[in-house]
């Protein structure tokens, strides 16, 4: 288990594994192959940031540049896989959800259930996420909320190379639509990776850190700015319980729930914009399963309630911060002794 | 008398069959809902039978077809069962859907009928996928996307045209024009006049049928159909057809001409039609197509008194098939 | 102020008033006029239901019908309104935003802090939200989170005749972008409404009802189910603050912080899809900023996590009703005791 | 000698310092990027000056264009100030969005520039609305949608085409075919070999032309910009050309033919053609072209100096300009 591979490895590897297990499994996306009727090299790109570069050596017309046309081919991944193939479609952002979106929410999602169970959609879809990327507004939103609020769709959002490998291997032989969320910033980070196949299921958090003082509850890249605070937050005495939910939908509750028992105290940390996001949704459900265990308010982390702003000093100050996050700890903390 | 048809008897009477299930399951319904005794939103796809049949006459159950809100014709020509839809349609446990769908939502993919859709043009991404899984098979099968004049200026449609294309896809694309989009009027918001100058503009063949004439539609079908299958890639099928009722049930239909939906029933309906053909050809008689007249009222009163029987489904039944258990 | 009127009517009088006073109001959508090219009667249809019945008779070509293309009328009413006009378009279910979303949440939405707030976008969305109609499950949702979740709308959704009138003359001379969400199953109902013109601010709750004991914050149709719920509960001694929000966005946070301060009990109910809702948004606020006024567990009211079924059995099940929040209210008030 | 182009001297002029201008814009970011001065994506118009700037020559600032991901171009040709474009690309305040956009979002409505759109497709919809205000004034506005050979396979494209045709809207699209899609090419993408046939399937006229030959644009986009502004409705406008640097920054370009870079700067640069027609007809000398790519280097300079020294934006700026302060 010494080998260190990141993100962007662990993803083209666990597509590598699962296309040569399973020929029903095919990729299509927007220059996922590259060069496709250009004259130069085949294979060119490999994806915009190349994460699916090599894959077409080995596999061939079983990965497909589409037209820009994210509705007809994201769709065409849903229909295929209501016909038998288990399709991994690539939105290039999340942020163009908003020209595919019906295919995915009103058509992938809602089959089974108005079929009466006779249905099964084996799509994963897999987008970048998130800030950091100097890509300005409608290339660096997370929007893992907008999937999340709908039933029929499972929503991962993986922080390690490890958890990406083993999530994304599930997510592809889940019988449901799976949203694969990747955030851009963390491509390049590194971490142990097994190289044999292996599968994380969709519905247990993880335990990052362990600490008896309070509950940070996250997932994607601001696990890794808890994990910073924490740090700092640890030279004060402070101990947090880190969980990284991983699976935003379904959600692993239980395991939420029992950090705050433990705790008494929780901070929700989110990189998606305020309202109706994943920190108020864990929040929510805190208050309302485990009111008698908390000490104190709630804190939750997030962006301001505007668009991702260009200026790299503006994003900065956009994304929620180590600091921020350490503020909030000590404020629940302080809250609960008043 | 010899058969100038391209189909033999026995299967003119299987299409004749098709056609008037597919009316009388229309008309029953109309009379039902008027009664109350339907709800939600039910669009009728009386006076249309003809393309559905004809078209759906060269599919296999390999074959895959995606439908709209007005599916009710495609899922019979396409053999749901009659029982199954019309207990969907009450809402009834034993229907396609066991009562969460309704009509919108009719499906059995396990008849190659991937959903009746609430959702103008969604069909046709779906279809591309169809055909694209149908490609990887390699057993020749096809998928064919339905979509109505006015869902064909749906972006969703449209993209999927050029997918179609340049994936070369055995997909078929059939533009249903009945003339109007609830209460407007195609030629208002199609920019084009013929659906074969759009086909072409996505490198497409197209073309353009009667879609009240059961034998225009089975040839020209059968023709777009077979190229598919040998790998030709797809086509645009534009069947310019009629609709008996309203939108939905409970238009007033006050946008239509005076006149126009007497001239409909009276000149335009292809039952009557294809009846008068075969029987002027001496190939089918009079008699025997009124037989299937008297079976079709029957197995149709049949069904409403089967999906009236059936059970409601019930609070257990509200929170299951979101997701696959594990 | 005896007159009565219905929703449906009121959508229609601040349309006909607003048109009447600014010509830069312009209305498009599909059907809104109705018959258009067709050989009968003008102004056939006025909208799927008739809610803009009798406009085109008064204004002509300032109501516009339109192509089944959402994303590109919905998008043309945004470029319209960047250009000086002040359209009104009609998305006939709410359900249809998955082929036109990327226009309102990247574009209309965005503008103004993109361009460093240089533009104005004063459009108006309308849509039909909510269940009821045995309409199944892609003319059912509520989907308001989805809209509220986004920097640079505003979600209103109105629950009465008066407060229809009044959101939407406000809401069509905002010069911000307005999902405007009119429930389908309220359009009958009746109430008090001037005939004159007036507005209602967007930051505004109402309590449509006082009480002490708990408070029951909600929008829309759940309104009327809380109301229901209320009468129940006074029976028995129990009395609600009704927290009608209206606006979903901007919020009227302070409204609600004061009725959980005045009660120290909060019940949400939403008829939105539970995860990521807005009875999720409010409890998380409220548990963070109103903790200590709180005396018992937050219970959230919303349907399950499903698709809308069709069968009107299922449906109503589906649907929170008023015994399921007079549940909650016991439920929470209980909690607190123990 | 005579001058035997459609335009005085005097515009000839004003027409090569604004391609000038774009070129060096252009060059000048792409040193800058590599040097890693410049945050985010860039993509580069360099090459398709002609277009543009043939285009816009014909455009009042009560026209409104609406652009693409790659729109230095189309806003220095409608007017935008080159310094705050500049200040915008380096995030900094005075930018045309005050830093908050960045280059995919620059914009300025009072030039009747709607905006660079990191969407592909979404500015057609939104153009179809400013040609419908420009209907509602009444004073012969037109509105031009920018869309790249791959985005006019989007939906929202397509429907536009549709829209603007039913509602005989004064709008025009240009595609901007430069023959890739970042590395995909537009000939496997895009079904059909000729956008006039797209055209012609939405009920509109087309017209391709050399988009490197800016008198051939010039005069097909005057010819469809007249017809519009005369109420004759939408046309569409191919313009033919080439992308001298890779989608982004940062591309390496593998996708390309061997020699087609050298080929593409050797015999497709459009302000080389340009050069060579007005000198050749003796209207304009070479000197006097020197003179003017002299100007607009300091000018760029001059521009990158400013951006460099303008003050950044602080977290007041950060929750400001969302939603308009009542
Ligand atoms: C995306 C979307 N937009 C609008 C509607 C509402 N709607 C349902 S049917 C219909 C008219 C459809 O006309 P057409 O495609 O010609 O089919 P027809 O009803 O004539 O068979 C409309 C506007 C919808 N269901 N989906
Ligand atoms: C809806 C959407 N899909 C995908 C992208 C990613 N993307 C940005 S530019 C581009 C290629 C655009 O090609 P083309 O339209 O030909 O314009 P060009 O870059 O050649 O000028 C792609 C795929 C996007 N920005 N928006
Ligand atoms: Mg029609
Ligand atoms: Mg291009």
């Amino acid at each position: 288990m010494a080998r260190k591979i990141s993100i962007k490895q662990a993803v083209n590897e666990a597509l590598d594994q699962e296309m040569a297990r399973d020929p029903a499994v095919i990729c299509m996306g927007e220059d996922i192959v590259g060069g496709t009727g250009a004259g130069g090299e085949a294979d060119a790109w490999g994806g915009v940031l190349g994460v699916t570069k090599g894959l077409y050596a080995k596999y061939g017309d079983r990965l497909m540049d589409t037209p820009l046309s994210e509705s007809a081919y994201i769709g065409a991944a849903i229909g295929a896989a209501a016909c038998g193939m288990r399709p991994v479609a690539e939105l290039m952002f999340i942020d163009f959800m908003g020209v595919c979106f019906d295919q995915i929410y009103n058509q992938a999602a809602k089959f089974r259930y108005m079929f009466g169970g006779k249905a099964e959609t084996p799509v994963v879809i897999r987008a970048m996420v998130g800030a950091g990327f100097r890509a300005a507004a409608q290339h660096s939103q997370m929007l893992t909320p907008l999937f999340t609020h709908i039933p029929g769709l499972k929503v991962v959002c993986p922080s390690t190379p490890y958890d990406t490998k083993g999530l994304l291997i599930q997510s592809i032989r889940d019988n449901d639509p799976v949203i694969f969320c990747e955030h851009k910033a963390l491509y390049g980070i590194e971490g142990e990776v097994p190289e044999a196949s292996y599968t994380i299921p969709l519905s247990e958090a993880n335990i990052v850190r362990e600490g008896k003082h309070c509950s940070i509850v996250t997932y994607g890249l601001m696990v890794h700015r808890s994990l910073e605070a924490a740090a700092t937050l640890a030279k004060e005495g402070i101990e947090v319980d880190i969980v990284d939910l991983r699976s935003l939908s379904p959600l692993d509750l239980d395991t939420v729930l029992d950090s705050v028992t433990k705790t008494g105290r929780l901070v929700c940390v989110d990189e998606a914009s305020p309202r109706c996001n994943i920190a108020t949704d864990i929040s929510a459900q805190v208050a309302m399963q485990a009111f008698s265990a908390l000490k104190a308010q709630i804190e939750m982390v997030t962006p301001p309630h505007t668009p991702v702003p260009f200026s790299p000093t503006l994003e900065d100050l956009y994304i929620p911060s180590a600091a921020q996050i350490a503020a909030a700890v000590r404020k629940t903390i302080k809250g609960g002794q008043a | 008398m010899t058969n100038p048809f391209p189909l033999s008897k026995d299967d003119l009477l299987k299409c004749y069959r098709t056609m008037r299930t597919i009316r009388e399951f229309e008309e029953r319904l109309h009379v039902d809902f008027s009664r109350g005794d339907i709800p939600g939103f039910v669009h009728l796809y009386a006076g249309e039978e003809a393309a559905a049949t004809g078209i759906m006459k060269h599919l296999n159950s390999g074959d895959r077809i995606a439908s709209t809100h007005r599916g009710h014709g495609h899922c019979i020509s396409k053999g749901v069962d009659v029982v199954a839809m019309m207990k969907e349609i009450y809402g009834k446990k034993g229907g396609t859907g066991n009562g969460k769908g309704g009509s919108m939502h009719i499906a059995d993919l396990s008849m190659g009928m991937m959903g009746a859709n609430g959702i103008l043009g969604a069909g046709a991404p779906l279809v591309c996928g169809a055909a694209l899984a149908a490609k990887f098979r390699n057993k020749g099968e096809v998928a064919i996307s339905f979509v109505g004049d006015g869902a064909s200026n749906q972006g969703t449609f449209l993209e999927s045209l050029n997918l179609a294309a340049v994936w070369n896809l055995p997909a078929l694309f059939v533009v249903e024009n009945n003339g109007y989009a609830e209460s407007t009027a195609r030629d208002y918001a199609t920019a084009v006049d013929s659906y074969v100058d759009r086909a072409a503009g996505f490198g497409m063949p197209g073309i353009t049928v009667d879609g009240t004439d059961f034998f225009a539609v089975y040839e020209a079908a059968g023709e777009i159909i077979q190229r598919a299958r040998e790998g030709g890639g797809p086509s645009l099928l534009e069947c310019k057809m009629v609709r008996f009722y309203g939108h939905f049930e409970g238009d007033a239909q006050t946008y239509r001409a005076t006149g126009e939906l007497d001239d409909i029933r009276a000149n335009h309906d292809c039952l009557k039609k294809f009846g008068v053909q075969v029987t002027a050809a001496g190939v089918i008689s009079a008699a025997e197509l009124q037989a299937i007249d008297q079976q079709v009222l029957a197995v149709i009163e049949d069904a409403v008194q089967q999906a009236k029987a059936a059970p409601l489904p019930t609070l257990a039944d509200l929170t299951t098939d979101v997701y696959i258990s594990y």
